[in-house]
């Protein structure tokens, strides 16, 4: 055990800090009120800085324009651009999920054709995955491709979209065999977001953004030259996909909730409580403690998770101990934070009295979503029951 | 003894989600919170033909003169159909502090024509320091004018009247008053909008008898307790309408465990709720030793309860509840308002502990417990 | 809504109320240290001092030598019983649960032959239900009864029995008939405990206690004449047993609760805590005023639905809620007594520094029990679900 | 950067695992629990042999000279198999503090014999006040010579000498010395016994470096915290065990989702106190500047944590787990000793605000939150 980073994992830092702080923006937070469009397009540009830096898809093989990072590094990575407040990346899953999808499972000329404008923000990407009806039930995709001549022709919806409506290709799963169990059946396409017969319409949450999208298909034709892997093994190709998720882009996550966490600290200095400041209220002092020691074991169950993945290789079924620790988390810390806050805490983006202009109203309510996404917290917990501790499946 | 509504109150909450069901469904609901006020002239019209406004109102100044429990049924109901503009404002708020500390007179002016569904009004009372707790504030009147600013005040842009409590009493400034100036704040209920309040050398009536102001907010925060509980119940019952239709690996997800107990804690939480605001406004109404102790533990109670049935109503609803057009965000954002308007779960907590251990005589172990009240009487 | 007494009400609690003071012994706390034995003899007393008065079986028809009590005079009963720290009952079982199943199911030889004793505590009389393979799933019993001639003869075994050790009847639910489903093939028999084959083995629990006591039958023969209801009839005679148990018992508990708070408010005021009266530190009223506010709404809960079984006739489904509550909310209770009490709480009976000799120790262990016995929380939840919300059935 | 253990200390804690199942199995922990002081002269006779009564003493005096991190993947395995007795008292807790207090000839004196297995001790310092903060301690010394009583410690009726935490250091007393009087007090630990000790002019030796006190503490509690991750992997381990094995309505009670999601929770928390145990450790073997933080984040988690394992691993037991004959209730009852042992969570919680509330410098927004030293080192 050594907690300490290794000679090469300092010099990546070092070059990579040092990077950073001469090229990575600073006014990516006062953006807030620009357009969608604008503020996408401000990301791109990011991104393609990051990519001629050679900072783009640092894990991928050097091969492909990659890196070659180890895990290590790219942990190191996605915490030094969370320290930097980097923005985000434009392409963010085209470099975590799809590029790494082709990688794997693709031909020679999905590679030849996507991996370079994956990197350089040149092509968005957005996956289709789940379904009005496959939520927690992933296996079960409706969306249809029938092989037609050369071509699928795909008919069916998505939702839970990002990026849909910035997306110039997708990362596509169908049911092209719907006569065999739900895993069998499904294959990847990747399909132009252009061709004919494909919408993209906006999904508004709770928020009051529209973060997400839904995707319908209306007779696309996709050429069967667009089928990553092999048809009818798509479940597979989609689940290395997914585990990628589970990997070291939530690295970053420990330090955005730490400076939320000091953020908190500041206000409950300056908000008044019983007539005095409420970071001296014996009662707040306990909730705040209690999310920063909260916080530091996120930080240490990752430490330990990626040791262990770098040690074997493979993402265990214990990633879902992090999955349901960061999203619950982030559910009390939002709550404590009302409760330091008091009334102004409901205050919304654009109320003169919000705090932070509204970012812990959004907060709260964004919060909701974190034991939804990217597997519920039911679903975390069938996972540790059965796989990692050996019970009976329960669904 | 009979811990269940009467007859008579059995028919009032009845009538009161068949009106509110047909008069203000969701759809109107959803139209009215788009709108800048949330206000809708019609309805209110109705909800004035009804008696609804006169609710509490003595009879001698136009209202039903009826009682605490049926105030508290009728905002149940409305917490249900998640009424949008300034019932709650008006009516239980602003209404019950003018009976309260108000002359005969100041009832004859102001509380007849809320009796009458003439007027809209509202109380202005938190200040910066964001705090419900009335000890604390600063504007005081300088021969009856008033200057200052007063936050989160619930539906001001359509109050005709407002009742404000500064340090030195409770006084009633007309909306259309010198000085008087308001502006809108972005809070999370849409349905129900605040407002900061402005007031610069404002005239304002000082009311006759402010120490009744701590009674009437008891009043008005146990039909907000009523209120939450509504808005719980219909949370529940979207939940649970969900989970016997949405169908996940071929059954419908009520089946697996998960999902029934999140429902069944969130019946749990509504009944109990419901339990504590009914007791509540009994106990305001017979006056009993408790009364201010009964509303803390229903406020205290509801503000978490509210929070947790609709964390766990989005949660078995999964994606579909963090959608904005599914309805169950909408009554989660008013149970974030209503949990810390007019005191959230620890400043109540506090009052609690004030009067349990505080107040409460120490060493007199042989006094027979309070609680056994209810069976003492 | 009128939470007030009726006249009738307040004259039935005046005269209990009156009786209390002159006859309840005062002295029933001080007996800890006594034996088993000896404290049973003297709860024998006390019932029988309480049949003299006519306050035995108060719910039972006067034909039965009850008092034809309506349900709040009995919901009185108990919360004047607990007012008055008046000792438990010897006969608890035989007068809450097993003499109105022989009101309402037995023959007329049966009522006979029992019920004065039971009023009387002249017999004491104890329940075998669960099995140790029975717990949740409680049709799944396996001890069984055999015809043979005019006597059933029964093998098997019994769990969770409480006073066998003293008990001179059993109430015994048994299988006659393994060939049907679960339910179908149970019979509820009256069984003299000294008949030969019946072993009572007390059963240590975490306490240290022995408050049970495992019942094993070898053999043991039991006149047809002693069956309660038909034969394979059983379920529906052991559930309406089951029903009481839901029934006014309680009303006397959030009594007891309160006082426990009351104590620890008493205790808070007397423990330091960082140099000052833990009552004054502002963490633990907060946790002081939650336990007293949860006190509160299990007494409304309670008296809510006591008046919906008034109005009813029948204890629903509903009363899962109030198992779920004053289960969990005990746990709470005592873990915050802990709280207040530090390393103190630890201390068990017999300890010179243990407060209240060792009662707090003893009531946070024992409280684990309470989300177990009389249906477990799970159970309870699934109660709900299934006969409350009307959701499927998920066990 | 590898947060996983090393060859030599997989092999130490296997070792340990093996040594414990062999030699403590939990037939014989019962049987050391009846006794009246838990301990068993022949098992510490094999601890010895295996070095572990030296683990963490210098080599200089005879100890194994390894870490903080071996200390307590060694506590981990003797939490696991819930020994009794008093390792803890004698090896993390007085031999701990008095490498970090005490002198060369006072560690050659004292920590000699521990390392060797030749004495066991213990450390007295709570006060009737019943609290850790040895800022409150009322005890002094008066010409090196002790007056007054000492709670809740450890293991002294079996201690050859007892450290003693005074108001104006840190002392070390004979068992023997005149005046010391031990008294057994009946806690919940029935394989941990602990005791009052009174003092009436008891001759003590000053040990001579009392400010490594805080540290060696620290030391402690994070060997406290791994041994209460070692309880709850064993509760968890029988629970699971049972659940798969158990048949309610003709199925394993694991496939029900209720019972499934509480091994799920336990298994949660298990790794995180093992997470934060470990984190702590290392932080005071190399002494960072978080490491006093850490070991109040690993023993805050791990108190709530441990109480929460139990409590879920009875639940799962159902009526079994409420029996004396399962032995998940004897762990229960350890993390019940445990949970207030060195400080509670509220204890802890309240040193951690100090720490990031009080000491961190406001207004200073640009710092680099101080948890990157993980990736910044």
């Amino acid at each position: 055990m050594d907690l300490n980073l290794s000679p090469d994992e300092i010099k990546f830092r070092d070059e990579l800090r040092t990077w950073l702080s001469a090229h990575a923006p600073t006014d990516w937070d006062e953006r807030r009120e620009e357009s969608m469009e604008s503020r996408f397009e401000y990301l791109k540009r990011w991104q393609r800085k990051l990519y001629e830096g050679g900072w783009a898809g640092i894990s991928w093989p050097k091969e492909y324009g990659g890196r070659g990072a180890s895990l290590m590094e790219q942990v190191i990575f996605w915490q030094e651009m969370a320290l930097a407040q980097a923005p985000p990346l434009a392409n963010v899953l085209g470099l975590g999920i799809i590029g790494p999808t082709i990688i794997a499972f693709g031909t020679e000329a999905q590679k030849k054709r996507h991996l370079a404008k994956i990197l350089s923000a040149e092509e968005i990407w957005c996956q289709g995955f789940s379904e009005p009806d496959a939520g927690s039930d992933l296996a079960n995709v409706r969306c249809e491709a029938r092989l037609d001549g050369d071509h699928y022709v795909v008919n069916g919806q998505k939702v839970w979209n990002s990026y849909g409506w910035a997306a110039h290709w997708c990362e596509l799963v169908v049911r092209t065999d719907p006569n065999v169990p739900k895993h069998k059946g499904l294959t990847v396409l990747l399909v132009d977001m252009k061709t004919p017969g494909v919408e993209v319409r906006p999904l508004r949450q709770m928020t009051g953004e529209t973060e997400f999208n839904e995707l319908f298909f209306h007779d696309v034709r996709i050429p069967v030259t667009n089928v990553v892997g092999k048809v009818n093994e798509g479940w597979g190709v989609a689940m290395g996909t997914l585990m990628h998720e589970r990997g070291t882009f939530g690295a970053g996550l420990q330090i955005t909730y730490r400076r939320n966490m000091e953020r908190l600290i500041d206000l409950a200095k300056t908000t008044e409580r019983n007539g005095r400041p409420a970071s001296e209220d014996p009662v707040i002092r306990q909730k705040l403690a209690q999310c920063y020691a909260e916080i530091e074991i996120m930080r240490c169950n990752q430490m330990r998770a990626f040791s262990r993945i770098n040690a074997t290789g493979v993402p265990g079924p214990e990633g879902s101990i992090q999955k349901i620790f960061w999203s619950e988390l982030n559910q009390r810390f939002q709550q404590v934070a009302q409760e330091v806050m008091g009334p102004y805490g409901q205050l919304e983006a654009g109320d003169d009295h919000a705090i932070d202009n509204g970012m812990w109203a959004y907060g709260y309510l964004r919060s909701r979503g974190n034991t939804i996404e990217a597997g519920t917290s039911e679903i975390q917990r069938n996972i540790i029951g059965h796989f990692v501790l050996g019970l009976p499946k329960s669904y | 003894m009979q811990f269940g509504l009467s007859e008579s109150q059995q028919i009032l909450k009845d009538t009161a989600h068949k009106f509110f069901a047909g008069e203000s469904p969701v759809a109107a609901v959803r139209k009215a919170m788009e709108t800048e006020t949330a206000y809708d002239a019609a309805l209110w019209t109705k909800l004035a033909e009804q008696g609804f406004t006169g609710i509490i109102a003595p009879e001698e100044f136009g209202g039903m003169g009826l009682g605490k429990v049926e105030l508290i049924l009728l905002m149940e109901e409305a917490g249900y159909a998640l009424l949008p503009g300034p019932f709650f404002s008006t009516v239980a708020l602003a209404g019950t502090v003018i009976d309260a500390c108000g002359s005969p007179e100041q009832k004859k002016k102001y509380l007849e024509r809320i009796a009458a569904g003439q007027a809209r009004a509202t109380v202005a009372l938190v200040e910066s320091a964001g705090s419900w707790d009335t000890q604390g504030l600063k504007i005081s009147s300088a021969g009856n004018k008033l200057t200052g600013t007063k936050l989160f005040v619930t539906d001001a842009a359509v109050a005709d009247f407002i009742v404000v409590v500064a340090r030195d009493g409770v006084f009633v400034a007309d909306a259309k008053a010198p000085g008087l100036h308001i502006e809108p704040m972005k809070g999370m209920d849409l349905a129900r909008k605040i407002y900061s309040v402005e007031f610069k050398d404002t005239p304002a009536e000082a009311l006759g008898n402010p120490r009744g102001l701590a009674g009437a907010l008891n009043v008005a925060t146990a039909g907000l307790c009523a209120e939450m509980t509504g808005g719980m119940q219909r949370t529940l019952e979207l939940t649970v309408a969900y989970a016997k239709t949405r169908k996940q690996f071929g059954k419908p997800i009520g089946i697996f465990q998960a999902v029934q107990h999140l429902c069944a804690d969130m019946y749990l939480e509504t009944e109990s709720s419901r339990s504590a605001t009914y007791y509540a406004a009994w106990a305001l109404e017979e006056n009993t030793p408790d009364a201010a102790a009964s509303v803390s533990v229903a406020k205290m109670y509801a503000s978490d309860a509210a929070r947790n049935v609709g964390n766990r109503g989005i949660q078995v609803h999964g994606g579909m509840g963090f959608t904005w057009e599914n309805d169950i965000h909408l009554y989660y954002r008013r149970a974030k308002a209503s949990e810390t308007m007019l005191g959230d779960a620890t400043f109540h907590r506090e009052r609690i502990a004030r009067r349990i251990i505080d107040e409460a005589s120490s060493g007199n172990k042989k006094e027979r417990p309070r609680q056994a009240a209810l069976a003492s009487r």
